[in-house]
């Protein structure tokens, strides 16, 4: 038993750390996000030069062939930096395209989406949060009509995988495909709500263990994104009650505060394992991964938006403005705890599979 | 105990009634204009029933307190739309404090002009290195003449950029102990050492804002208690910010909207509001609103009968504050997907539950209360270090 | 509108509690909490005398005819002191008796239940928790057979007001009666488990809404002694936080303690209002006092519990041990928390009775 | 990342299977036993299975650490209902204790003799007026010759009544500074000089004890660690006392009694488990456990690997109890009316609501705990005054 990371994974990190660093600084973050409503193309491509969407492509289509864990903790970072890339969107789509397409469905994207060429994205929403298999209503399948909401980067996406009434089907940007933009309240991943109109589509010959395995990954992925902006609100709010000073001594040094602060970090820190196992459980344990993935999402998106409540505490008045780096935090936890339905959801299902 | 009216009060709310019919709405039909509200809170302040506590002479009704009439006023004139005489912003805080601490003079300048609205008030206590320690406070005023020269900065200064005046706390003795250096002033901000910076807040909405003074100025005579007395001035002030009435009537409308949410939005095709784990806290929350009104009921006949109102003196804003937040979460588990969704129904609630969160800082941090109530209602020991002041 | 006590009722408050502090110290209620199971008769007769009992029994039959208010400001008196008498049972099938009797069954009772001279139960619960009208199963007019469980003080009682399907009987102890004592965690207040085997019933006339509204006054009652334990718990703790030292000064000057202190007294102390109005609805506001009383009993019995969990806590060691008179409270919590059914059931019934 | 075995491990597994097999149950089929389980753990120790951190000269199996061996074991003898060796009460505390501090003699004497149980020990911290601050400790210790003659008295010693042995701090350096002056002392309790009250904790279940020194004696070698330094020593022993692993297996074991629970009580006609907010609370409790899980698991492996654990190890005994609280809670929601009566089938979770609350105060209470991830895993500054020690 070996629960822990390998040095290639300690590497990745380091090496995309160093890329945030350098282009996704907080200045960078605020501009992005007062900007018009797209993601930050020059830090997008960095990130693709550097093969982090080609994690999880097979070897024989442009990618590392690597495992989720390794996408996994590369989301943990995007999230602490709230980078404002369509990563998320991405790659749950380019997971489900290796997992569900076809022969000539691999070959024809597969490269493209491991190199970033083109930028795929997952439309599975509907109505009264319908998010998941048997829950989508909209149907068709050489052609498709209907409408999905909160569609990741739909505006800029090439590739839409959507889920319909009889599975995952492929449409290409074009033809009947009208993405409008929401004014979301994560303006480092926009949604839009995307209607297909007599589109074009290709069934894709996933079976149902195949999309069920396509949305668990996407589950991960934003449970990941969650621990890492949560961490992040736990060291920010430290570091603030570090060195804010009232009544001549830190504010850290107050144990009001500072059993708060504990109470954050016992609250976040734990969900590491929790993701990580998810991550694992999915590339290795198949009969665990269902309920694991349900379960971190559920878990992490749940302390995540409370992270971010106690993070505005932390910080008084400040962490309360525009100008602050929190606001961001806590509106990607919005999305986080929303898409694919909201935690209670999650716990219900992870009831279910756990046979109870 | 009679939380209901009797038959002795019919005739005051038939004398109500009988005047908003004769003066609401307007003549002109025209519910908007300003001139129509002004003149309407005039003739309600003559017959006694908007600004009671205040004197005539500063533009009041000068009323005996009575919570069973001053209900009534405010349940028939709600029922009727009809302007209630609401000093909006911070200027509801200064009234009472200019009627504890202010002279005949400054009562007289300033009351009946904020209470037409003619005065608009903001706050001036928090810095940017002084939130809820007001004793390291750094901007400084010279009495130079007749006049004060304000330097320095605030911030959180809610509404600054839409008011005319400030009240503030300025160091004015150097050299003097925390409790002795700071008075408390009135400033008019319309000048030229004054700039007002709207900061935006989370929720996009502009509201609080720093107020840089360059060398600003105001007459020595706008001194409101003892110099370097501002600190306890400023406790009368605080005061009346934590006070509840006003926050009831909010967290009541809240519930209200909660109510309307859970019954208007579907969840798996039925009303949410049929979701046993919604429905259920629905109640429970409802079981703290009322809590919290029967008790400031309770507190408000106590305080105007001279008895102790108890340790829930201290309380209210605390409540009120979880109450905000426990409504926030619930709202949003009720609004689902659209939680991430500015432009759809759930803005107002998205809105809602960050506002929920400005609670938690705005006068006096959650921190600060909880040593309130600590230190004030339940007579522990002050903290070594600092406290509630 | 006038919402405080009034002279009358301030100078009944203060003859119970000098009555209580004379006979119901701390020391007295472990000795009856370690002895047999019994009530403190001496107590209770010394509280009869005081016309306890009487406060809500018509002036015709021997009562003060007063109010529920006047009733329930005692029992929260009655909580504060953990006074071990059967005081709620008692009182709670004296309101039933002079709500839904009959003018014989009036004349017969209700000047012996005022005197303290007979000894009334209620008899309400059965299997999964069905507690309210319309739950009942046990059946029966002339005879009476079924068990009822958790009725308090069983053994020693005289009257049994039973809830059943056919609304309210009254039975008197003896023939077919038997009733077997639990081991219950609330030592003061004693429940059984009693069982009618063809007992003689007499039926009582009270309609739906008289049966309703008995209930409603037990309920009242509860939350009453809720109110008045959970707020003593929070004496108790300041107190102890006052005058025990740590680290060289006491810890109630410790942050973290103290805003403990503050969160427990901010749940606790705002309770008064809701139950006081529970009680001033239930005898003024009759279209009000069904909803209030669900919700005074759903949320005092609840904040109760946490109190006393509060109080082990903020006592550390001591407060866990059977010496101290923490888990007194705690086992009183426990039972108001759970006789006529958990907070839950009753926040369900007040949404219903909102019309939500 | 391998949270499985992989098949490099199949034949370890194979061979413990194997010796299970043949050791146990017993051959005379005889589970209780006290010397069939003394048989069979020296066989296991023999082995390597059992005790593997404790050097043979000691009475363990001197096994290098090894997270996924110690798992099968684990598995293995828990399916067989084998014992586990498991030291009972506090004794756990002294060996780890005693291997890094105690001398080659103290280990010769204490160790072996506690892991077969023949030694059964009592922790003597806490003192009537000195729980979490071991500053104030007032039982002291003087060297006489070659003994030490212990007076005072010490409380929350829990099972004293059933120890034979209590490691003890007290003070020997009266004019020594806090850090300076107190001593860690092992102590023969089977004397004149102690006497050991019972109290009675809540739940009715005796655990606690007060235990008095009167004259009591030790010898001068039973002294651990220098002089004036049992501080430092015993931080070692708080260190193993918040270990996360005993307490994992504790909750796992809750969590499966607590889906037993809601499976099998009726709520409303229906299994509790399928009513919607018990179902989703059940659910957000195993997704805290899940999370202490595979963290102890993290930790596990990162402190094997020499790698920093991180900001996570101060964490484990709060984060179990907060589990324990809200597991009793949802108990007691399912338990319903039963909740009162301790001879109905309620009684075991009225005992565990109750024995919830005394993993908050046990070994350091939570308030100690959560200065202790501030300080140590946050990096916050300590408190002016006091902090964790």
């Amino acid at each position: 038993m070996n629960f822990l990371l390998s040095d290639e994974q300690l590497a990745l990190l380091d090496a995309l750390r160093g890329l945030l660093q350098d282009k996704c600084d907080p200045r960078r973050v605020h501009e992005v996000f007062d900007g018009d409503g797209s993601f930050d193309a020059g830090l997008w491509q960095a990130i693709c030069e550097m093969g982090i969407p080609a994690i999880m492509v097979p070897e024989g289509q442009g990618g590392l062939g690597l495992k989720l864990i390794d996408l996994a903790i590369a989301a943990e970072l995007v999230g602490e930096y709230a980078a404002p890339v369509p990563l998320f969107g991405h790659c749950a789509a380019t997971i489900a395209v290796a997992l569900c397409g076809s022969d000539a469905q691999h070959a024809r994207w597969l490269p493209k989406l491991a190199s970033g060429e083109a930028l795929a994205t997952l439309a599975l929403g509907e109505g009264d949060s319908r998010w998941l298999p048997g829950e989508w209503e909209i149907a068709g399948e050489a052609r498709l009509n209907g409408k999905k909401r909160l569609v990741p980067h739909g505006l800029e996406a090439d590739l839409f995988i959507v889920g319909t009434a009889s599975g995952l089907v492929l449409v290409e940007k074009g033809e009947g495909v009208a993405a409008e933009r929401l004014d979301g309240a994560d303006r480092t991943r926009s949604l839009d709500t995307v209607t297909f109109t007599d589109a074009p589509a290709e069934p894709m010959p996933g079976d149902e263990a195949s999309v069920a395995r396509s949305i668990d990954a996407a589950a991960v992925l934003l449970a990941a994104d969650a621990f890492g902006g949560a961490n992040h609100c736990v060291e920010m709010s430290v570091e603030y009650a570090k060195v804010r000073e009232q009544y001549g001594a830190p504010i850290g040094s107050f144990q009001g505060l500072k059993h708060q602060l504990s109470n954050m970090a016992l609250a976040v820190e734990p969900g590491r394992g929790l993701y990580w196992y998810a991550a694992h459980a999915w590339d290795d344990l198949p009969e665990k991964a269902r309920h694991a993935a349900a379960q971190a999402k559920a878990h992490l998106t749940d302390i995540y938006l409370q992270a971010t409540r106690d993070t505005v505490e932390a910080h008084g008045g400040i962490g309360f403005t525009w100008e602050h780096d929190t606001h961001i935090y806590m509106k990607r936890a919005m999305l986080d705890w929303a898409w694919l339905g909201q935690p209670e959801k999650h716990r219900l299902r992870a009831a279910d599979l756990a046979g109870w | 105990m009679d939380l209901g009216f009797g038959p002795e009060f019919d005739g005051f709310r038939a004398e109500v009634k009988q005047f908003l019919a004769e003066n609401w709405p307007p003549a002109d039909g025209d519910y908007k204009s300003k001139e129509n509200e002004r003149r309407f809170v005039l003739a309600a302040v003559d017959r006694g029933y908007l600004h009671r506590a205040v004197p005539k002479r500063f533009g009041g009704s000068e009323q005996a307190p009575d919570i069973a009439r001053a209900e009534i006023i405010r349940e028939e004139f709600a029922k009727a739309r009809a302007p209630s005489g609401r000093i909006l912003g911070t200027g509801k805080l200064v009234v009472p404090t200019l009627l504890e601490w202010g002279t005949e003079e400054q009562c007289a300048e300033f009351i009946a002009r904020t209470l037409t609205g003619e005065i608009r008030w903001a706050q001036g206590f928090s810095e940017p290195n002084a939130g809820s320690d007001l004793a390291s406070l750094r901007t400084r005023a010279e009495l130079v003449g007749d006049e004060w020269v304000i330097n320095g900065q605030k911030i959180w200064s809610t509404g600054a950029d839409r008011a005319t005046h400030m009240f503030m706390l300025v160091r004015t003795e150097p050299d003097a102990g925390k409790h002795d250096a700071i008075s408390y002033l009135l400033v008019d901000l319309r000048q030229p050492g004054v700039t007002v910076r709207p900061l935006q807040q989370m929720t996009r909405l502009p509201e609080f804002c720093e107020v840089f003074f360059d060398d600003a100025r105001t007459p020595a005579g706008n001194l409101v208690g003892e110099r370097g007395k501002g600190w306890y001035v400023t406790r009368s002030t605080l005061k009346h910010e934590r006070s509840g009435i006003g926050g009831l009537t909010w967290s009541l409308s809240m519930m209200r909207d909660l109510v309307k949410l859970a019954r208007e939005t579907q969840r798996n095709g039925k009303p949410a509001i049929e979701d046993p784990r919604i429905r259920s806290e629905l109640a429970a929350i409802d079981g703290q609103l009322m809590s919290l009104t029967y008790s400031t009921y309770r507190a408000t006949s106590h305080a105007v009968h001279d008895r102790d109102v108890g340790s829930f003196a201290t309380m209210p804003k605390l409540y009120m504050t979880d109450l905000a937040q426990r409504i926030g979460k619930l709202a949003r588990d009720i609004v689902g997907d659209d939680f991430v969704d500015m432009s759809g129904p759930g803005k107002k609630w998205i809105e809602r539950f960050m506002i929920s969160l400005s609670m938690s800082i705005a006068g006096g941090t959650s921190n600060i209360q909880r040593n309130l109530i600590a230190e004030r209602s339940l007579g522990l020991p002050r903290d070594a270090r600092g406290g509630t002041k």
